[in-house]
């Protein structure tokens, strides 16, 4: 049934129909409203049988995310930002113990300058762990991935991370078709764990593995995750019968068909890119978008397929790797290494700077008129920048740069956005 | 002639399996059909405590949970040794995770025996010092302040020995480390304020706390058993010294730990919900050089250019362990703790 | 369950293809070692073994371990100066091991409940003659029966015993004891012939048609010395003032009695003359205590019951009514010489406690037998005469104590089988000592010794009433169970328990256990921790 | 699509308002969007929060830059925020005040809006009046219904009901409906002087 509810809302009741039976977590904006339904649930006993753990911090979250899942229990927990980051080790490793926990990550900034806005840098840095991750476009599809990242964690024996725009998401109330209990349950078998700690079939899981035998296990690690390639549209189109929408799957297009110029992007801003690209086509410029859904594994076929045809590909991207690029450019860049194909990176909201689609449309105008960067910083305000490099320059203890842009800028509450 | 009851038996109770006694009162380790939790074949230096420590711990907790046991280990010798691929020592459910996460991946498996309920199957999460005291300490608080059901082993061998002998915060003061080397005015480890793990534990009012040695089986049984017998946080301190990181001889490893304990420098007792209970009183007290002088980790404070000053700071520590616990109990108490009546 | 994840999990059991032991440098090895009290007994005895029978409660299997060796337990759990006591190791833990006392609670309650001695051996047609029915005598006989040698004992004396029955006074060992153990060897076929004295053992020999002979003669002639003396002077020697009191005609001796001397002899004559209600029993020697031949626990069981002594004195003349005491000095050489200085001791009779000699006239005719200081020269079997002529006892060159005469007859026995069989006697290499520093008495609980009763001192003025009593049953257990077990394994488990690396393999009951050198790092913990040393460590051959 | 634009003051339930509203349209079957701007929101700190409603799905992400419709939920911070960026000529204004526009100092500035569409409402007020605290959030909600017509009255009280439960429910909707009559008679009243 369509509800008008929170995206957090959505996501914890859809993650509590796909019956968790360990949830912990350690409270981090934009994730708590997640954690806090979900807690609330189990209070209220309406998700049952689940251990529900207030842990210490958000290494222990992970850490007993492991324990349950080597156990046997279907374990789930949420994040963001810096929690990711301080959780990274165990992140590893419950990914080189092939467990399928599910963790949904309220993509936020990563300090210092400590923010708590939205953007995709927390998930980059988990990029090489070895878990799978699916970016969400919409809380609509927020909620229907973790239906399928537990079904696809656990035939696979690898974890997935959940990830949505922090705030964006998380806190916009718009209307949610929560899955149902029955449907769930049908879609979704009760978790078969490939390897569990038992007292009766005693085995040591967690060797220390040397160099004859650690290049394998790695490379078995990847294999798994091609494999996701197979499934994960699998599991898409199973979830479309099932539950009669779109949701999910390696990519979606939109408007590519025809396009010469096709943007690229992950997760919310995605809806952002469609306005503007309607607006822009019923003005006559054949522009298409490809949002890519599984980030990791990389679907390099597939996005190499919808980017036939273009002439210019702009990767519109919430990160950036400092002295380098866009990170997300860099995979499309190597999907379409054999063609030619001109690549712009566009950098966009760090640290929950809004992209407007004035900015778009300006970006686009450039772009247009081959004004467009190789890459670009959208709304870089670089008399801020000058100011600075300036300051720097004159004096050798010049102060922080954060404080300093924030007094060049004055009031910063006032800014709408 | 006074008529006392036979209660003293050939060999004390000391001994691991006394013939003497009903078999069901030897320890688990006289029992040839003890789990073996730890098998041959680890690759633990000559004389290692910790391996010895970690069989009886764990065979002694799998004898009071009829085998329904499940232990987590953090990364450390133990691990090291006891699974490289690709063999493993272990002969119980056993899982490794990380160094700082043993206490938490430890409280996922009890959840899940919970939620699955199999609340018969005990969890056992174990570490070394370093794993403990220091890169493991915030998740151990976390789970002692949420009483979760799982008994946490500490194997004590005062540094960190898998990487190479480097300080921990379990390293006593004056000891040579690869990190506290024995030079300066000063040599080896600081005269810090110590961390007493044990106290730390207790502070947290959980149901039961208790250290042991590998040099008193029969204690060190007893307290694994009484530990297992309740539920939520307990937490057991065990001293298992180490050869190659103490420089102590790999025959002397039983030796040095009961000279730990009696000398008063580890002080051998239990606490419940915060409050100690009960001690091991010192059998025949014994200054701390005899302790010290067979360990080269101490071994610049003797000899020519030898520190008494420094040995006499030690000793003085001693003494207030004898005199904070108090120590110096009467032996028919000793041996009556360590179950040698008839 | 499925087929598990590539080199991150792992099978139980795996390890056992890493085999450790190529590290070892050195290897336990499991060793018996000779206990010090075993290496101390004259008698021989396995002290260590029937005390290990002991602990466990199974008193029949200690007696009869105890007898291989000696068939007076219960005398000699009385008489025995023990010296296995000042060898125990658990000495120098805390007080030796009441071993004395347990034998005699052995040899009492095997009394008590009829334990008969070991059958003899099948018949072997021989005859053996011998001589003398004291300890060395009787053991002779038992020794020789359990051979399946025919025995034919002989004595001077109306009743069996020797200087057990005449030397050695009741309240130290009470008849009925030494009754009871002699019957049992004579029960077990001994021919005895009483009241005869044997002249030439040559002609007795052939006469019996005897194939060998074992003289136990002992040494009943009192030594004397010229004392000048008034003609009422009464002077008597202890031999035949003991021997009297034994026959229940005890000599008068008046109210002041001397007696000069300072062995145990000397101490046993003063005692009794307390008990037959001399008022001072007053000891005359001419050395000091330090010198005294004496046993200590006797000297002071003496000293207990108001025996006074004149240390460093000799008596120079007797007066009718007082002896004339010179007395001594000790020169460098420790030796005494006469100071000049006199000093009276009133006495109503002197007892001559002086030692005493052997009479060996019945070996006049014998040939190739030597005789020196008074004694017979034996071989190490204690064999005089290759003809098959064997002795023991006070008869031989050595100490004279009961215990050793039981020993000496025991060696014998051995060598008159072999010499009837026509063979050598294979002498067994005696274990290395099992050294106090080889225990860790750690292990060991405290426990002080359990001390017999002892009759007070009063009673002891007037009655010849036993002074030392028994243990009860379960003090007797106690203090069985404090022995050490030195050097030998009592199967407490520690080398399997203490084992880092499990390769110690527990054999079972009895069997004792093994090393697994497949998985043995040579570490030595289970060496250390041996309470009592029964493992050695060899350097590997590498 | 109409978007609006609500700006008040952290612990006022700005974010809170928006959510309602798109709740309310959600009621008439219309699609909407409600989020707050994101900050960490500290009482007093100034918040704005955005709604948009529109007849087909709401695609974009993008902050309200363009309101339709201004809510402002505290006056006093009319001269330390741009509270009108981006505010259309035929856009509305919903002022929480007892005050007038020129005694606000807004005369001459909004002298070039449509006047029957910008419109005050003591709503702070009617809170402390109906709850006895000062929660004009859902008190203006019912003044927006009056003013803009974008939502009904009565799918506002719905989406209060949602909201809140019990007494606190009855009592915000007996306080928006008083809002809702104020507002609308203000517009009457405006009507009739602009006729005269």
């Amino acid at each position: 049934m369509l509800r008008q509810i929170e995206g957090s809302r959505g996501v914890a009741e859809t993650v509590a129909r796909c019956r968790p039976e360990v949830v912990c977590a350690y409270p981090i904006s934009p994730q708590t409203h997640i954690i806090e339904a979900i807690g609330a649930m189990v209070k209220a006993g309406t998700l049952s049988p689940c251990e529900f753990i207030n842990v210490e911090s958000e290494f222990a979250a992970m850490s007993v995310s492991i324990g349950a899942s080597a156990a046997g229990a279907r374990a789930y927990t949420a994040t963001a930002s810096q929690g990711l980051l301080f959780m990274m080790e165990a992140v590893y490793n419950a990914a080189g113990l092939g467990l399928p926990i599910v963790m949904t990550l309220a993509n936020r900034a990563i300090g210092a300058p400590i923010n708590i806005w939205n953007d995709h840098s927390d998930a980059m840095a988990a990029r090489d762990t070895g878990w799978i991750q699916l970016f969400a476009e919409t809380n609509q599809e927020a909620a229907d991935l973790h239906v399928q990242a537990f079904r696809l964690a656990e035939e696979l024996s690898v974890p997935v991370m959940v990830c949505m725009d922090g705030f964006i998401l998380t806190h916009a109330v718009e209307g949610i078709d929560v899955p149902e209990q029955d449907d769930v349950d049908a879609f979704l078998p009760t978790y078969e764990p490939r390897q569990v700690l038992d007292p009766a079939h005693p085995i040591s899981i967690g060797a220390m593995v040397g160099p004859e035998a650690f290049t394998e296990v790695r490379y078995l690690s990847h294999l798994r995750q091609l494999d996701a390639l197979e499934l994960i549209p699998a599991l898409a189109s199973q979830f479309a019968s099932a539950f009669g929408r779109e949701s999910g799957g390696l990519l979606h297009t939109y408007e590519t068909q025809d396009a010469t110029t096709i943007i690229v992007a992950l997760g919310s801003v995605l809806g952002t890119i469609k306005d503007v690209v309607d607006r822009r086509r019923d003005a006559g410029e054949r522009m298409g978008v490809v949002g890519i859904t599984t980030f990791r594994p990389f679907p390099f076929d597939e996005v190499r397929r919808a980017l036939e045809g273009a002439e210019r590909v702009i990767v519109v991207e919430k990160d950036f790797s400092i002295g380098y690029g866009g990170v997300l450019s860099t995979d499309v860049a190597m999907a379409t290494h054999d063609s030619n194909l001109p690549l712009h990176t566009v950098v966009a909201g760090l640290g929950g700077r809004a992209i407007t689609q004035h900015s778009l449309d300006a970006m686009l105008d450039d772009a247009a008129r081959d004004h467009l960067e190789p890459v670009t910083f959208l709304d870089l305000d670089l008399g801020i920048v000058e100011l600075e490099r300036a300051r720097m320059k004159a004096q050798r203890h010049s102060g922080p740069s954060a404080e300093n842009v924030l007094s060049d800028l004055g009031v910063v509450a006032s800014r709408i956005g | 002639m006074t008529q006392r009851p036979v209660h003293f038996y050939q060999v004390g109770s000391f001994v691991v399996g006394n013939r003497l006694l009903d078999v069901a009162d030897r320890t688990v380790q006289s029992d040839p059909q003890r789990s073996d939790s730890l098998d041959s074949g680890h690759r633990a230096c000559q004389g290692c405590g910790e391996a010895l420590g970690a069989r009886y711990a764990l065979d002694a907790a799998m004898r009071v949970t009829n085998g329904r046991l499940i232990a987590v280990n953090a990364t450390g010798c133990l691990e090291v040794f006891s699974t490289p691929y690709p063999e493993t020592s272990w002969r119980i459910a056993w899982l490794h995770s990380l160094f700082g996460n043993a206490p938490a991946v430890a409280t996922g498996v009890a959840a899940a025996m919970k939620v699955k309920g199999k609340s018969d199957v005990r969890v056992v999460a174990q570490a070394g010092d370093g794993g403990t005291v220091d890169i493991g300490f915030g998740c151990l608080s976390g789970m002692f302040e949420r009483n979760d059901d799982v008994l946490f082993i500490c194997y004590d061998n005062e540094a960190y020995m898998n990487t190479g002998v480097q300080r921990s915060g379990a390293t006593p003061p004056a000891a040579r480390t690869a990190t506290t080397e024995a030079l300066g005015s000063e040599p080896g480890n600081v005269f810090g304020q110590g961390k007493d793990m044990p106290r730390l534990a207790m502070a947290h009012g959980i149901s039961y706390v208790a250290t042991a040695t590998v040099a008193d089986l029969h204690d060190l049984e007893n307290k694994v058993q009484r530990a297992m017998q309740v539920r939520g946080a307990r937490y057991l301190h065990i001293l298992v010294p180490c050869p190659l990181g103490w420089g102590s001889e790999s025959c002397d490893t039983i030796k040095v730990a009961r000279l730990a304990k009696e000398t008063g420098l580890f002080p051998v007792f239990e606490a419940e919900h915060g409050i100690v209970t009960g001690v091991s009183a010192i059998r025949h007290r014994t200054p701390v050089e005899s302790y010290l002088s067979i360990q080269r980790r101490f071994g610049h404070l003797f000899g020519e250019h030898g520190r008494p000053d420094i040995v006499a700071h030690i000793q003085a520590m001693a003494d207030a362990n004898i005199e904070r616990y108090g120590l110096m109990g009467d032996v028919e108490q000793f041996a009556a703790t360590s179950g040698a009546t008839s | 369950m499925t087929e598990l994840p590539f080199a991150i999990t792992l099978e139980v059991g795996s390890s056992h293809a890493n085999h450790t032991g190529s590290w070892r440098v050195e290897r336990p090895v499991y060793v018996d070692r000779l206990p010090p009290c075993n290496d101390a007994c004259p008698a021989g005895e396995n002290i260590q073994k029937w005390l290990y029978d002991a602990e466990s409660g199974d008193y029949e299997s200690a007696w009869r371990q105890l007898v291989e060796d000696n068939p007076f337990p219960a005398v000699m759990g009385r008489i025995c100066y023990h010296p296995c006591e000042s060898a125990c190791n658990r000495a120098q833990v805390d007080e030796a091991v009441g071993i004395n006392a347990i034998e005699r609670f052995l040899g009492d309650l095997a009394i008590e409940r009829q334990w008969s001695l070991p059958s003899p051996g099948v018949d072997t047609g021989k005859k053996v003659l011998v001589v003398g029915a004291g300890p060395s005598g009787l053991s002779a006989a038992y020794h020789l029966r359990r051979l399946g040698h025919r025995v034919h004992l002989v004595d001077a004396g109306s009743q069996l015993g020797g200087m057990m029955r005449y030397g050695i006074p009741a309240y130290r060992l009470p008849r009925d004891i030494l009754d009871a153990e002699i019957n049992r060897i004579i029960a077990q076929g001994v021919d005895v012939e009483l009241n005869h004295t044997v002249l030439d053992i040559e002609h007795e020999r052939h006469a019996g048609e005897f194939d060998a002979v074992f003289l136990g003669v002992g040494a009943q002639l009192a030594r004397r010395v010229d004392i000048p003396s008034g003609d009422t002077a009464r002077i008597l020697d202890a031999v035949s003032f003991l021997h009297q009191v034994a026959d229940d005609d005890p000599p008068l001796l008046g109210r002041r009695v001397a007696i000069y001397g300072g062995g145990d002899t000397a101490l046993d004559a003063a005692r009794t003359a307390r008990r037959l209600g001399a008022r001072d029993a007053v000891i005359v020697y001419r050395r000091n205590r330090e010198q005294m031949p004496a046993h200590e626990t006797e000297l002071e069981e003496a000293l207990k019951e108001g025996i006074t002594i004149r240390w460093l004195s000799t008596v120079n003349h007797y007066e009718n009514d007082h002896l004339v005491i010179e007395k001594m000095r000790l020169n460098e050489q420790g030796f005494p010489e006469p100071t000049g200085e006199f000093e009276d001791l009133g006495a109503d009779s002197l007892v001559l406690a002086l030692g005493q000699d052997t009479d060996l006239s019945l070996l006049d005719e014998a040939t190739d037998i030597t005789i020196a200081d008074g004694v017979v020269e034996v071989s190490p079997m204690m064999m005089a005469a290759s003809n098959g002529i064997f002795a023991g006892g006070d008869a031989v060159p050595s100490e004279r104590t009961a215990t050793i005469a039981i020993g000496h007859a025991k060696r014998a026995a051995r060598g008159i089988d072999a010499f009837l069989a026509g063979r050598d006697v294979a002498d067994t290499p005696r274990a290395q000592l099992a050294t106090f520093e080889r225990l860790n008495t750690w292990y060991y609980a405290d426990a002080e010794r359990a001390h017999r009763p002892e009759l007070e001192i009063a009673r002891r003025q007037n009655t010849f009433e036993e002074i030392v009593g028994g243990l009860t049953e379960e003090n007797a257990l106690f203090e069985a169970r404090r022995c050490l077990s030195c050097g030998n394994c009592f199967e407490c488990d520690n080398c399997y328990g203490v084992c880092p690396d499990n390769a110690v393999i527990k054999l079972g009951p009895a069997l004792r256990y093994e090393v697994n050198y497949d998985f043995c790092k040579g570490c030595g913990i289970c060496v250390s921790e041996c309470p009592c040393g029964a493992i050695d460590m060899v350097p590997e051959q590498i | 699509m109409f978007q609006v634009r609500f700006h008040g003051r952290g612990g006022q339930g700005v974010v809170t308002a928006a959510e309602m509203l798109s709740m309310a349209a959600f009621d008439e079957g219309r699609f909407s969007q409600a989020f707050p701007s994101f900050g960490s929101e500290r009482t007093g700190a100034p918040v704005v929060s955005f709604c948009r409603i529109d007849d087909r799905p709401i695609r974009s992400r993008e902050p309200v830059i363009e309101p339709d419709a201004l809510v402002i939920q505290d006056a006093t911070l009319i001269h330390q925020v741009d509270l009108f960026a981006g505010l259309s000529r035929e856009g509305y204004v919903l002022i929480n005040t007892s005050k007038s526009f020129d005694e606000l100092g807004l005369g001459d500035f909004l002298s070039t809006f449509h006047r029957e569409r910008l419109l005050t409402c003591p709503a702070t007020e009617l809170a402390l009046e109906h709850l006895g605290r000062p929660l004009p959030n859902a008190v203006l909600l019912g003044g927006f219904a009056a003013l803009t017509a974008q939502v009904t009255l009565d799918s506002i009280a719905a989406a209060i009901n949602e909201r809140f439960k019990g007494a606190t429910a009855e009592r915000n909707v007996a306080a928006a409906t008083a809002a809702y009559q104020l507002v609308k008679r203000e517009e009457e009243e405006l009507a009739r002087a602009s006729t005269n």
